[in-house]
């Protein structure tokens, strides 16, 4: 569904990713983990429009998209939920998410919503709250249905876990995997490798800018290569 | 006496806990390694410590002397210096006056303060970019440039917040050395970073926070040993 | 206690026409981090319009509004388009002095065109004032404060309501997320500094009744802004709408309570207070 | 070469008067010096720490009172006059800059702006001191022999000696401060306040010691103006026009560039003339004001480093 | 970067053709006045003035068979800007003598300026006393002093019986003008032992004096004075005192503001009985009066007021001047003739007559070439129907005082 080949992009003059090849299938849920500074963030900037690339393709259902606009990108079907959430802190709850349906139209929002609902009960309750006053966790819920309101089929995810308490991490994993069910292909990031990689039907181990490991994500678990990569053992 | 005694340390930010009931001890001479998960407060206690924001409740003593509370610039006066996670060069400045303006604090005058510098540019392997503009350095350079310009204070206590943070291998294996290297040369450091391979390869101690607290605090072969440790870094196995 | 109650309705009146000037101020400020000196120059624009209307239209300023609201959103998308865009990456303070060099080539071009003497708008029905409970109130005024409220809750739905006001919101909180979101965050830019500019001249058209005016009108006026939107806190909507109420009221009460001459030295004294103490502004929501 | 030029720059200075005697010219190159003066005082702050102050009329205000008042009241000559208004600028910068400079970026531009005008409201209701709206005048300036030979303070020769000399006092100044600790503490403010903290700059204390020798300057070029014009009052001193009009200066010249302020100054003062003798005197319209307006836009647009800032990226050199 | 070179070019290139090019046998008057900034509109009045006398002048032949020029400079209302172009008018091109200036502040400058270059000012409207009370003996004022202002209101509440007030409110705009003028009147009001209840300086272009007016009701006075020098603010002073219920026996005004016909065209049936206390308000019964107005409408389409009459008596008092000063070849000896002219003066212009000496003023001041009738210009006028008209001194008055004002309920 979306294959990038050879993509390479710089900050200036400092070189974030070397040769980037990564496929995601349909309708699976991709890892790509790393530690801090591997490039992950920067390849998910690079899809979503924000950062250009220098060179390499990215394909999004058999179309070119490395020149689109964000916009253009967003309604081709590809939603990217940033990193620390970027909510817009002074807007409600049912702000955000229509703001993740800016897209859309009209009519189609209430179906929309309702199904955000579904997957999040909370937020029905925290629909009149400024977003800024939500927990953590609530904030990430809002950072994912705000993604899924635009109707992805590819949804990408930047450390949707981050900062958050085991207890919420595990919630919010748990709604990965529903969103998955519902059809929408995901592709995270996550520094939460184990937890991350359990989930996934496959999985990419970025370092230093290239994709250093790849393989089903159970077969990664098992590399004790990961762990090393990890833990440096 | 420990070098630097942190005692009970607590920040909250409104109400989110940053940091609670953090207490550790670093000996002079020591690689202290600091880890813990995104957002387990490392850069809080960094901040807590240099001066950047000040503790709820708690205690920092550098050589038994309370330096809590005080200012940044007191705080480096006192001996600590510090880098930052992202990079804060005097970016349209050239890398010698990077690091004279640090050498100041030891040395006012101008002629002094610059062959101090030169010569911390020199162990930093930054000789031959002495007058490139701060902003034209690649990142590991820049990287380097903050190690020296802290190294210019002359601190007893040396404070580094990912020093590998987006290098890659070559430039991480380099910067352990460098960073084993400062050590001998008398100066303690305590390490917060993410690349665990280079800093269980080079810290004495390792500190694991999570959630602001201490979870772990023992050599690095114990620290990878540690389930609570592993559990905080891969995420519990989901049941 | 009549004093006291006059004072407060006085107040009121005038800031509720400051809360307009500032929201058009506040809203280019958050989304493009303009300090627009300018601002005052747009007001200017639309207390010609009123002038205009009256003197060669024969349409009642009050009701010319509703054509210069549009015509002054065409301006600030020209003055945007072809003025600002480039200058604003230069930073700030260059935007600053820019937008200082534009009012200067704005209010000298109308004092060309129209020369410098003093212009005024009668309008018949509006020679006593209404004296409800006592307590005077200017009939130019009540209708400008009514229209303002009126504008100013239209203003205010649009924000709330519409995608393009959610967008530019958003868009002044979190442009790349905004981005994400599919926002085309270059149109609602010149979006925004269009309806800031529609703004203070509609807040002109309603001013121009109860003043005089003249091409270098925008020069009292800037300094206000700034109070305004920085008592509100700079980017907020509702701060500058309190932020100019509460300058108005402090102006109103300061100059019975304390002294005409210090009137406007009590505004800035809060101005600084806030500014050290609570320098996100009394409605800021915790962004530092 | 570089003291090739200097030399010649000084040569100019201090004949410039006696090459060009038209008295309307003096009187021009006086009125570029002084606003050299006060460019180069906004730099020392503005360009250096890169604290945009709004507000640097009060101390040009404060200067030209003090100067006025000792003079007026006390009988103090205004040649002690200007420097010790010089001194009380920099004092009263002392609890602006600790107060204001707890804020930082716009937020401390527009309480600069918030001072500035309260101190203006102070100026024109204190009339014990200030005299209020009416202003302060001064018919005739007191006797001074000068090698034996009485001044004539009804040429502007003198007036161009004194000026030109605190014009140089201002670019050393601003070149010492350049090659100094508190220079290079300015631009490391400039560049990043934290870092600056981190190695062990007190940036508070840097940034009031800053303001302190900017406020000298521009007190000393508010005590030659009054001495000069011999008139002030407080809407003429403390104007919101004036203290923008330094930053114009500072920045068009280039900030934190030693010429940088009196290229700015040569170039508001030239264009401010040309202008106004092309469209109002030759053309009889009242167009002058849309070129100036217009000029400005463009210099920012086109030279948002300075012109002599773009001059020295040209020709590489350092100041 | 080439845009900007291009434009310095093209500026350069206009400079070179802007070199003055006046003609060579004019006799010429240098005018600093605010063609642009906050004070524009008073530039052009004055321009409207002057050029209407130096039609009639050189129409009629000029001074000596010379054509009289008066070049406008522009200070915009800065003070060191006003310095400059007087400089430059003085040195460059070389004008004979002076007039202008607009706003008092800018006035010392020129006076200053003036002064020290030996060329003579005629000061037409700026008031401020210091302008004359500093021995400038270059400078010459036509218009009366701040302080000579109130002359003819306080004559009238002296003479007429029971018109002293039992207590007065004054309220005043914060400028030289303001205050001078509101300095003489409670000077005098206290030497009658008047309690003044409100001392009230204000910012002039105040957008709102409604609290100001609550201040003032709250005590009740028994005279409202107000001064402004800016029309705004006269218009909004009165609507606004009556609007808050303000009720003396008598509302008065001072300075310019409150002199002009947009006074009664805005204000309409509340400007009645409106008294204003003028340095000059005009006999419209004098025929030269009438026929300056009737010439002035034509050409302007409006009526003119004060200002424009300073400013045209003031071309034709230094017509007057150069008429009989000796002219020689040299600059020097040209303006000093002038000056010594201007000192033997004695004529009568659309303004009054005119006179300069020496004397002091009414705040204890020492006049140097003051008009010595501008203490008999002082009129009490009063608006009525829309139209102002003098009601006192009786010897200018056009219509019987109506007092205390009836039309407010006390």
């Amino acid at each position: 569904m979306l294959a990038i080949e050879k993509l390479q992009v710089a900050y200036g003059k400092v070189q974030a990713l070397w040769d980037v090849t990564l496929g995601v299938p349909d309708r699976e849920i991709v890892a790509l983990v790393g530690a801090n500074g591997a490039g992950k963030t920067t390849l998910l900037k690079t899809v979503s429009g924000l950062l250009r690339r220098q060179s390499g393709s990215i394909t999004f259902d058999g179309k070119h998209i490395e020149e689109a606009s964000p916009p253009e990108i967003v309604k081709q079907g590809v939603v990217h939920v940033p990193e620390g959430r970027k909510l817009f802190p002074e807007l409600t709850v049912i702000d955000n998410l229509l703001m993740g349906a800016y897209t859309i139209s009209q009519s189609e929002r209430p179906q929309r919503l309702e199904r955000v609902f579904s997957v999040f009960p909370v937020l029905q309750e925290r629909q009149k709250q400024i977003a800024g006053t939500l927990s953590g966790g609530e904030q990430q819920m809002v950072a994912i249905g705000r993604g899924m309101m635009a109707g992805p089929k590819l949804l990408m995810l930047d450390e949707p876990s981050l900062g958050l308490a085991p207890l919420l991490v595990e919630e919010v994993f748990g709604v990965i995997t529903e969103i998955n069910r519902l059809g929408v292909t995901v592709l995270l990031v996550e520094q939460n490798t184990q937890h991350a990689l359990t989930l996934a039907h496959r999985g990419f181990v970025m370092e230093l800018g290239r994709i250093a490991l790849s393989g089903s994500g159970v077969d990664l678990l098992a590399n004790s290569n990961v762990r090393k990569a990890y833990l440096g053992l | 006496m420990a070098l630097l005694a942190v005692k009970g340390l607590t920040k909250y930010f409104g109400g989110l806990r940053a940091v609670h009931d953090l207490s550790f001890d670093v000996q002079t001479g020591e690689i202290l390694g600091l880890i813990g998960p995104n957002g387990a407060g490392k850069t809080t206690a960094f901040n807590l410590i240099a001066g950047f924001i000040h503790p709820t409740r708690g205690e920092i003593l550098l050589d038994g002397e309370s330096i809590a509370g005080m200012k940044p610039y007191a705080v480096t006066r006192k001996g600590i210096a510090r880098t930052f996670q992202i990079v804060k060069p005097f970016r349209k400045l050239s890398v010698l006056e990077n690091v004279t303006l640090a050498a100041f604090l030891r040395f006012p005058s101008r002629g002094e303060a610059e062959s101090q510098a030169r010569q911390v540019l020199e162990r930093m392997g930054l000789e031959s970019k002495i007058s490139a503009l701060a902003v034209d350095l690649t990142l590991s350079e820049q990287k380097r440039l903050e190690i020296a310009r802290a190294l210019a204070t002359q601190p007893k206590l040396l404070l580094l917040d990912e020093p590998m943070g987006g290098l890659n291998a070559t430039e991480i294996e380099q910067a352990s050395l460098l960073v084993r290297d400062i050590c001998k040369g008398g100066v303690t450091i305590i390490w917060v970073e993410h690349v665990l391979k280079a800093i269980m390869n080079s810290s004495n101690r390792v500190v694991v926070i999570n959630q602001g607290e201490k979870i772990a605090d023992a050599p690095p072969e114990q620290i990878v040993e540690n389930p609570d440790v592993i559990a905080a870094y891969l995420g519990t196995k989901k049941r | 206690m009549e004093t006291f109650v006059q004072s407060i309705v006085s107040g009121i009146l005038t800031g509720s026409l400051y809360a307009m000037i500032g929201v058009g101020l506040t809203v280019i400020f958050g989304v493009m981090r303009i300090i627009n000196m300018a601002h005052g120059d747009m007001v200017m624009f639309g207390m010609y319009g009123a002038f205009l209307s009256i003197t060669f239209l024969k349409i009642d300023p009050f009701l010319s509004i509703i054509l210069w609201i549009p015509i002054a959103f065409l301006i600030g998308v020209l003055i945007y388009r072809f003025l600002l865009k480039n200058i604003v990456p230069a930073g700030e303070l260059n935007t600053l002095l820019y937008t200082a060099g534009l009012s200067l080539f704005i209010a000298n071009l109308v004092l060309l065109i129209a020369t410098g003497d003093y212009r005024t708008i009668k309008l018949k029905y509006a020679i006593m004032p209404l004296r409800p409970f006592g307590i005077a109130v200017p009939i130019p005024l009540a209708i400008a404060f009514g229209m303002a409220i009126l504008i100013t809750v239209a203003l205010y739905w649009f924000l709330v309501r519409t995608d393009t006001g959610r967008a530019i919101r958003a868009t002044s909180q979190e442009p790349e997320a905004a981005a994400l979101m599919g926002v085309n965050v270059d149109r609602t830019a010149i979006i925004t500094f269009a309806l800031g500019t529609a703004l203070a001249c509609a807040a002109g058209v309603l001013l121009a009744p109860s003043l005089y005016l003249y091409p270098t009108v925008g020069e009292i006026l800037v300094a206000k802004c700034f109070v305004i939107v920085v008592l509100g806190g700079l980017g907020s909507v509702p701060g500058a709408i309190a932020g100019g109420l509460l300058l108005g009221v402090v102006e109103s009460l300061g100059a019975v309570y304390v002294s005409v001459p210090y009137k406007d030295a009590i505004g800035f004294v809060i101005f600084l207070l806030v500014l050290l103490f609570r320098p996100s502004g009394l409605f800021g929501v915790g962004k530092s | 070469m570089k003291k090739i030029v200097i030399a010649l720059s000084l040569i100019l200075l201090f004949t410039a008067p006696l090459i060009v005697s038209a008295p309307f010219f003096v009187h021009l190159m006086i009125m570029v010096l002084m606003w050299t003066v006060l460019g180069a005082s906004w730099n020392i702050l503005g360009g250096f720490t890169g604290q945009v102050s709004f507000g640097h009329a009060t101390f040009l205000g404060a200067g030209a009172y003090t100067t006025m008042i000792l003079y007026l009241k006390l009988g103090i000559a205004p040649w002690y006059g200007i420097p010790i208004g010089g001194l009380v600028a920099a004092l009263i910068a002392l609890p602006i800059g600790f107060i204001c400079f707890r804020l930082r970026g716009p937020y401390f531009a527009l309480s600069t702006l918030a001072v500035a005008e309260i101190i203006r409201l102070v100026a024109l209701n204190w009339e014990s001191l200030t005299n209020g709206p009416v202003g302060l005048l001064i018919t005739t300036l007191p006797d001074v022999t000068f090698r034996g030979r009485s001044i004539d303070w009804e040429n502007k020769i003198p007036f161009y000696y004194i000026i030109a000399i605190i014009t140089l006092g201002s670019i050393v100044a601003t070149y010492i401060m350049s090659r100094t600790r508190l220079g290079a503490y300015s631009l490391a403010i400039r560049e990043d306040i934290d870092s600056a903290e981190a190695i062990g700059i007190n940036t508070v204390q840097a940034r009031v010691a800053a303001l302190s020798l900017s406020a000298f300057f521009a007190g000393v070029a508010g005590g030659f103006y009054a001495m000069y014009l011999r008139y002030i009052d407080p809407d003429a001193v403390f104007s919101i026009a004036l203290s923008i009009e330094m930053v114009f200066i500072a920045v068009v010249g280039g900030l934190t560039t030693v010429a940088g302020p009196l290229i700015g100054a040569i170039v508001l003062v030239a264009f401010g003339e040309i202008f106004r003798e092309i469209f109002l005197v030759h053309f009889k319209l009242v167009g002058h004001l849309i070129f100036y307006g217009l000029m400005m836009m463009i210099v920012i647009r086109y030279l948002p480093e300075g012109i002599w800032g773009r001059l020295r990226l040209r020709f590489g050199s350092q100041h | 970067m080439r845009k900007s070179l291009i434009l310095v070019m093209a500026v350069l290139f206009l400079t070179l053709m802007a070199i003055p090019s006046f003609a060579q046998d004019t006799l010429k008057i240098g005018a600093p006045q605010p063609m642009t900034g906050p004070d524009a509109p008073f530039g052009s009045k004055f321009q409207k003035a002057y050029n209407l006398a130096l039609e009639e002048i050189n129409a009629k032949g000029g001074v000596k068979g010379k054509k009289i020029e008066v070049i406008i400079e522009d200070h915009q209302a800065k003070n060191p800007l006003a310095a400059t172009v007087t400089e430059k008018l003085i040195t460059q091109y070389k004008v004979l003598a002076l007039t202008g200036g607009r706003a008092s502040g800018q006035a010392v400058e020129i006076a200053s300026v003036a002064h020290r270059l030996k060329t003579p000012y005629l000061v037409d409207h700026p008031s401020a006393d210091i302008i004359t009370s500093k021995g400038f003996e270059w400078v010459f004022r036509n218009n009366p002093t701040g302080s000579i202002y109130p002359q003819a209101f306080n004559k009238f509440i002296s003479e007429i019986p029971g018109a002293m007030p039992k207590s007065a409110s004054v309220v005043y705009d914060n400028t030289v003008f303001g205050k001078t003028i509101a300095n003489s009147a409670m000077v005098f009001l206290k030497s009658k032992n008047v309690p003044i209840v409100n001392d009230e300086a204000y910012p002039v272009n105040t957008l709102d004096f409604k609290p100001l007016m609550t201040k003032v009701k709250a005590q009740n006075p028994d005279f409202l004075l107000m001064v402004a020098v800016s029309t705004t603010d006269a218009i909004l002073l009165t609507r606004q005192a009556k609007e808050m219920g303000v009720a003396p026996r008598a509302f008065v005004g001072f300075g310019g503001g409150f002199g002009v016909a947009d006074i009664a065209t805005e204000l309409g049936p509340l400007s009645e009985n409106l008294f204003s206390s003028a340095a000059w308000s005009g006999n419209p019964n004098d025929p030269a009066t009438k026929a300056f107005y009737k010439k002035f409408f034509e050409k302007y389409n409006f009526y003119p007021k004060e200002h424009e009459v300073e400013g045209y008596a003031a071309i034709y008092i230094l017509a007057d001047a150069l008429k009989r000063a000796k002219l020689t070849g040299k600059l020097e000896e040209n303006r000093e003739a002038i000056r010594q002219a201007l000192l033997k003066t004695d004529m009568v212009t659309v303004f009054g007559k005119v006179k300069f000496g020496n004397y002091k003023g009414p705040l204890g001041d020492q006049y140097t070439n003051q008009n010595i009738y501008s203490p008999d210009h002082s009129v009490l006028a009063q608006w009525r129907g829309g139209k102002l008209l003098n009601v006192y001194p009786k010897s200018n008055a056009e219509i019987d005082v109506v007092f205390p004002d009836p039309t407010v309920k006390r």
